[in-house]
C-alpha cells in the first residue's frame, strides 16, 4: 500500500496521472498539521504526511475564509455584489470584479464606452502589478528573504498610490459598474503614471539581481515543485502557474476583453514548470503590464474626454450629475440601479486576474437578484496543485512551493 | 505547586516573586506600563483579507516597528492579536486557541468592518463576530482600514495601557479590571472533534 | 500592435563563476543602498499623509440638502446606512410638525465603497479625506443624526503635520510637506 | 502540440466556441449518446442522461477537453431538480483552447446522486466536494467525498439550495433605540 503512494522526486509525465487517495496511510508515516496560524500568513491548513522528512501526501484543508459569496450574491441585487466579490482578492480588486460586471453587461446588452474600457484596463494592470508585488512580498516571507518583503511592499505602495489617485480608495476600488466606470483620471495622472512606470522598470533590474539571480534563492527554487505541462493541463491550474509550465493560455488572448486586443504586449510562457519559472513569469508580467499602462495612459491623454458611462445611463442623468461628471470626473449612480432588473439568461464572464483565470457563471431569471452566481477563482483551481506538487519533496521545500504557487486563501474560499 | 505535575524550573514562583518586587516593593507601575506599551508583539494570525493592509503597515512605508510592534510567529512570544477581517466558523477555533496560548497581559485589536459587525457579511451563515470569541480593546472601522488606521490603533492602545495602568494592574490582579473577561459563547472547536477530516484509517 | 504569446526558457547558470558573480551583484546592491539609502517611511503620527480630494474617507451628511429619498440606504451593500424618522417643524407651516426621514450610518459595517455618495441625487453626502479614526467601544460607532452631520475628530491632525505623497521617477514615493493652506 | 497557432495573437472567441461545440457534439454522437443543447452567452451546455454521463465524459476527454473549469450546480425547486454542469475546456488543443462546453445533467432534488467524474477529469475532485457540501449531491465513486469549505454541521444544511434562506436587513431595521431617538 505504501509503495503505491511513495513516489519520490516529483511527478513526471511518464508516471501517468491518477487521483492520489488521501486517506491511505502507511504505519510509519507521520501526519503534520501546518496552519492555520503559521508563519507564511496563509489562512489555510495543509495536512502533510511525511516519511522521515519527505512529503508523501499533502491534503490542503481550505475553507478558513469561506465567506459565502455565492449565497450572498444571490440576495443582493445586481450592483451590490460588486463590492462583495471584490473582497475575494482586495489587492487585485478591479481584475476580480470586472468579469462579473462583464457577465452582467452581456445579459443586459449594454457595453461600456471606449474610454471606460481603457480606464478599466488601466486599473486592471495597476492591480496586476500590485498583486504580483504582494505575491513577491509574501514569497519573501516564506523564504526568509526579508529584503524582498520590504522592497516589494514598498514598491507596491507606488501602484497603490496610483490606484488611490484614480479611484479614491487604496485597495477596494469598486471601480467598474455595469455600463461604465466610476471615475475619470484626475489632473496630472498621466505624468504620475509615467514616472511610476520608469521607476518600476529600474527596480525590476534590481529585483532580478537581488532575488531571481540570487544563488541562494535559485538553489531553493530551481527544479523544485515541478509541474509538467500535461499535469498542469489535466489539473486545470491557471495563471502564472500554468504559464510557468508551458501552457500557452491567457484570457486576454483567448477571449480578448475590453481593449486588450488593441494593445501591444506579450504573454510570457516558460517551459520549465518549476518554482523559479513561475516566479519569472510574474516578473515578466510586471514588465508587460508597465508597457500596457504606458500605452493606455497615452491614449487617455490624447483622446478628448467623453462620458465614461453607457449612453443608456448617461441620457437619464439630471443636469447636476452631468455637471459633476464634467467638473470632477465622477460618474454618479442612479437610484434605480439598486433595484434594477436584468433580462433572463445565462452568461459566463471571465478575465485574467493576477493569479489567473476567473470565471463567473451568472444566471438570471429576470428578477431583481441573480438566480445563481457561481464563482471559480484562480486560487480555487490552483488549490489542487498542492496535492500533486508537494509529494516527493522535503518538508523544507514546502514554503518555496507554497510561495511560488501564490495562493491567496480568501480568493480560493470565496 | 500542584502535586504530580512536573515543572521545569519554578516559573510560577519566580513570576510571583518578580511581581512582588516590581509592583510591591519598588512601585514600578509606571515602568511596567511604559515597557509593556512599547513592546506590543502582534501574533501572525491572519484571519482574512485585511492581512494585505496589515502587511503594508509593517512594510517600509508605514513601518509599524517604529511603535515597538513587530509581527511574530509563535503565539507564546506575543501579546497582541490583530483580528484581520472576517472570522469564519472554521477560523474561530484557531483564533480562540491562539488567544489562549498567548501570555498575560495581552491585548486585541479588531481590524475592519467584518471584525466589528460582519461588514459586508453581516448576514452570512459562516461568519462569527470576533468580540464573541475574544475580548477586544480597540476597533478600527474601514474595509480594509488604511495602514495609518492600524498605526493609530496601536498608538491608542499604547495610550490606553499607560493612561489606565492596564498592564500593571493586570499583572497585579491577574485579570483586567476595566474589562470583563469574555468567555466564548460556544465551543468553536467542537467541529474538529467530529470532523471527518481527522478520520483515521 | 497586438498581444501575443512569447515562449521563453530560463537560463541555467551552473558554473562557479556565475554563482560568484551573482553573489557579488547582490552585495553590490546592498552596498549601494547602504551608502545611498532611500527612505519612504512616514513618521506617524508626527507626520501624516494628506490624501487627495477624491479620497473616500468617512461619510458626512449635509442635512439641509437631504430630500429623504432613501436611495443611499437602498444601495448600501452592507446595510450600514439606515433611515430613521424624526419629527421636525415644517418650513411652510411652522406650527405643524411633520415627519421626515433621514439617513444614519453604522460605522461598524460601513465599507467605504462610496455608493451612497455617488447615488445621492442632491449631493447631500460627502467624503472627508481622512480615515484613521479608531474607537474603543462598538456602540459609539453607530452614529446618530447629530454625529452624522459633524466631521469626526481627527486626532492625527492635532498631533502631526501633513505631508503630500508624490510619485518620483528615481525614488519611488516621496513626501513633500504641505503648508497651512493646502 | 505545436501551439504555433496560439502565438499569432488575439483569438476570436466566438470561432473557438463554435469549434469546441462542434467537436463536443460530434464526439457525443460518435459515442452514441443522445443529448439536448442549452444555449448560454459565452458557453453551451450539452444535457445528457445520468446513466450515460461517464461515457460522455470519456468521449469529451478523448476529444481533447483536458480539464474542468467549473462544476456548476443550480437548484431549481420549482422543477424539483438540481442541474449539475461540468464546464470543461482544453489547454493543449490550439483549435478549441479556452472554449467552454458544459456537460450537464438534471438530478432529482430528493437524494440526488450521480457517478463521479473525477476519475475522468482529475481537476473535478475538489469541485465535486464543493457541490456535495453545498447541494448534497452524492458522487458515487469519488475517492474522498467530504466537505471542503464548510464545517460538517453547516454542510448538513446544504446552504446553496434555495430553501436555505438568508435574509437581508431592511433599511429601517437594526437601528438602536439611542440612535432612533436622535
Amino acid at each position: 500500500m505504501s509503495g503505491e503512494v511513495r513516489v519520490y522526486g516529483g511527478w513526471r509525465d511518464d508516471l501517468g496521472l491518477k487521483v492520489i487517495p488521501t486517506r491511505r496511510l502507511a504505519r510509519d508515516v507521520y501526519e503534520v498539521f501546518i496552519g492555520p496560524q503559521h508563519p507564511g500568513s496563509g489562512h489555510m491548513r495543509i495536512i502533510i504526511r511525511v516519511d522521515g522528512d519527505v512529503i508523501v501526501e499533502a491534503d490542503p484543508d481550505i475553507g478558513y475564509v469561506h465567506r459565502t459569496m455565492e449565497k450572498l450574491g444571490e440576495i443582493r441585487g445586481w450592483i451590490k455584489p460588486i463590492p462583495l466579490f471584490e473582497r475575494m482578492a482586495i489587492h487585485d480588486a478591479c481584475n476580480i470584479t470586472l468579469p462579473y460586471v462583464r457577465a452582467v453587461e452581456k445579459l443586459m446588452g449594454v457595453e461600456a464606452p471606449l474610454r471606460a474600457k481603457y480606464l478599466r484596463v488601466l486599473l486592471c494592470e495597476i492591480n496586476r502589478i500590485a498583486a504580483h508585488l504582494y505575491g513577491f512580498a509574501i514569497f519573501g516571507v516564506f523564504l526568509g528573504h526579508s529584503t524582498m518583503y520590504m522592497w516589494a511592499m514598498g514598491d507596491r505602495e507606488v501602484f497603490i498610490q496610483l490606484a488611490e489617485e484614480l479611484t479614491g480608495a487604496r485597495l477596494t476600488h469598486s471601480y467598474p459598474i455595469p455600463g461604465g466606470v466610476r471615475r475619470d483620471i484626475p489632473q496630472g495622472f498621466p505624468d504620475m503614471a509615467r514616472r511610476a512606470v520608469k521607476y518600476m522598470r529600474k527596480r525590476l533590474e534590481e529585483y532580478r539581481k537581488i532575488f531571481l539571480d540570487n544563488p541562494v534563492i535559485r538553489s531553493r527554487l530551481e527544479d523544485v515543485g515541478v509541474i509538467p505541462k500535461r499535469l498542469a493541463a489535466e489539473l486545470g491550474i491557471v495563471g502564472p502557474n500554468a504559464r510557468g509550465s508551458g501552457i500557452q493560455y491567457d484570457v486576454r488572448i483567448i477571449e480578448p476583453y475590453e481593449v486588450y486586443d488593441e494593445l501591444d504586449f506579450e504573454v510570457p510562457v516558460y517551459t520549465e514548470g518549476d518554482a523559479l519559472a513561475r516566479t519569472y513569469v510574474r516578473v515578466e508580467e510586471i514588465r508587460q503590464s508597465l508597457r500596457i499602462i504606458e500605452q493606455v495612459v497615452e491614449w487617455l491623454e490624447k483622446k478628448p474626454r467623453e462620458p465614461i458611462v453607457d449612453e443608456s445611463i448617461y441620457k437619464k442623468y439630471p443636469p447636476l450629475h452631468k455637471k459633476i461628471l464634467e467638473s470632477q470626473g465622477r460618474a454618479k449612480l442612479l437610484p434605480w440601479m439598486a433595484t434594477m432588473k436584468v433580462p433572463a439568461g445565462r452568461a459566463i464572464g471571465r478575465g485574467e486576474t493576477g493569479r489567473g483565470e476567473i470565471i463567473y457563471y451568472v444566471e438570471s431569471d429576470g428578477g431583481m437578484n441573480p438566480y445563481r452566481v457561481r464563482i471559480v477563482t484562480p486560487s480555487a483551481r490552483n488549490a489542487i496543485a498542492f496535492k500533486y506538487a508537494l509529494p516527493g519533496h522535503r518538508v523544507m521545500d514546502l514554503p518555496a512551493i507554497y510561495g511560488s504557487l501564490d495562493y491567496f486563501p480568501p480568493e480560493a474560499d470565496r | 505547586m500542584e502535586e504530580g505535575k512536573v515543572y521545569v524550573g519554578n516559573l510560577d514562583v519566580a513570576a510571583k516573586r518578580a511581581r512582588d518586587i516590581l509592583l510591591g516593593k519598588l512601585k514600578l507601575e509606571k515602568v511596567v506600563d511604559w515597557a509593556n506599551a512599547f513592546s506590543l508583539w502582534p501574533v501572525h494570525l491572519t484571519t482574512s483579507c485585511c492581512s494585505t493592509e496589515f502587511a503594508a503597515t509593517f512594510g517600509p512605508r508605514f513601518d509599524g516597528e517604529q511603535f515597538g510592534a513587530l509581527p511574530w510567529v509563535g503565539p507564546r512570544q506575543t501579546n497582541l492579536i490583530v483580528i484581520e477581517g472576517t472570522v469564519t466558523r472554521k477560523m474561530a477555533c484557531a483564533v480562540r486557541v491562539t488567544w489562549e496560548q498567548m501570555p498575560h497581559p495581552k491585548y486585541a485589536i479588531a481590524m475592519g468592518a467584518c471584525a466589528l459587525d460582519g461588514g459586508l457579511f453581516y448576514n452570512s451563515y459562516n461568519v462569527v463576530r470576533p468580540w464573541e470569541v475574544i475580548p477586544i480593546d480597540i476597533y478600527i472601522p474601514g474595509c480594509p482600514p488604511r495602514p495609518e488606521s492600524v498605526a493609530r490603533a496601536i498608538v491608542e492602545l499604547q495610550r490606553k495601557i499607560r493612561g489606565r495602568r492596564v498592564a500593571s494592574s493586570w499583572i497585579r490582579e491577574g485579570w483586567r479590571p476595566d474589562r470583563d473577561y469574555v468567555a466564548p459563547k460556544e465551543d468553536y472547536c467542537a467541529w474538529q472533534k467530529t470532523s471527518p477530516l481527522l478520520e483515521r484509517v | 500592435m497586438a498581444p501575443r504569446i512569447g515562449l521563453k526558457s530560463l537560463e541555467k547558470r551552473r558554473t562557479l563563476i556565475d554563482g560568484v558573480r551573482s553573489n557579488l551583484h547582490v552585495l553590490a546592491i546592498g552596498v549601494k543602498y547602504f551608502v545611498n539609502p532611500r527612505r519612504m517611511t512616514l513618521v506617524y503620527p508626527k507626520e501624516y499623509p494628506r490624501l487627495s480630494e477624491g479620497y473616500r474617507g468617512f461619510i458626512i451628511l449635509e442635512k439641509k440638502k437631504c430630500i429623504s429619498c432613501a436611495a443611499c440606504a437602498r444601495i448600501c451593500p452592507s446595510a450600514a446606512m439606515k433611515m430613521i424618522r424624526v419629527m421636525e417643524p415644517d418650513p411652510k407651516h411652522p406650527e405643524k410638525p411633520r415627519m421626515k426621514q433621514y439617513p444614519v450610518i453604522n460605522y461598524q459595517r460601513c465599507i467605504f465603497c462610496g455608493y451612497c455618495v455617488d447615488v445621492c441625487p442632491t449631493e447631500a453626502l460627502y467624503h472627508v479625506n481622512y480615515h484613521d479614526v479608531v474607537y474603543d467601544n462598538l456602540a459609539e460607532m453607530f452614529w446618530d443624526l447629530d454625529t452624522f452631520q459633524k466631521e469626526p475628530e481627527y486626532k492625527t491632525a492635532l498631533e502631526g503635520r501633513p505631508v503630500r505623497i508624490m510619485v518620483h521617477e528615481e525614488l519611488g514615493l516621496i513626501k513633500v510637506p504641505v503648508g497651512e493652506g493646502g | 502540440m505545436s501551439g504555433a497557432e496560439l502565438v499569432e495573437g488575439p483569438r476570436d472567441y466566438e470561432a473557438t466556441l463554435k469549434a469546441a461545440r462542434a467537436r463536443a457534439e460530434s464526439a457525443l454522437r460518435e459515442a452514441g449518446i443522445s443529448f439536448s443543447v442549452e444555449e448560454g452567452k459565452g458557453f453551451v451546455d450539452l444535457v445528457v442522461d445520468v446513466d450515460s454521463i461517464v461515457k460522455a465524459a470519456e468521449a469529451l476527454k478523448n476529444a481533447g477537453f483536458t480539464h474542468v473549469v467549473s462544476v456548476t450546480a443550480v437548484d431549481y425547486p420549482k422543477k424539483k431538480s438540481i442541474k449539475v454542469a461540468y464546464h470543461v475546456t482544453s489547454y493543449l488543443d490550439p483549435e478549441i483552447v479556452g472554449g467552454i462546453v458544459g456537460l450537464a445533467v438534471y438530478l432529482p432534488r430528493e437524494a440526488p446522486e450521480m457517478p463521479s467524474l473525477s476519475g475522468v477529469w482529475v481537476s473535478a475532485e475538489f469541485m465535486e466536494r464543493e457541490v456535495y457540501e453545498f447541494f448534497g449531491v452524492t458522487f458515487k465513486g469519488h475517492p474522498d467525498l467530504r466537505p471542503l469549505l464548510l464545517i460538517p454541521e453547516l454542510a448538513e444544511k446544504r446552504p446553496l439550495r434555495k430553501d436555505f434562506v438568508v435574509r437581508e436587513e431592511s433599511i429601517y431595521e437594526g437601528v438602536p433605540e439611542r440612535v432612533r431617538r436622535g
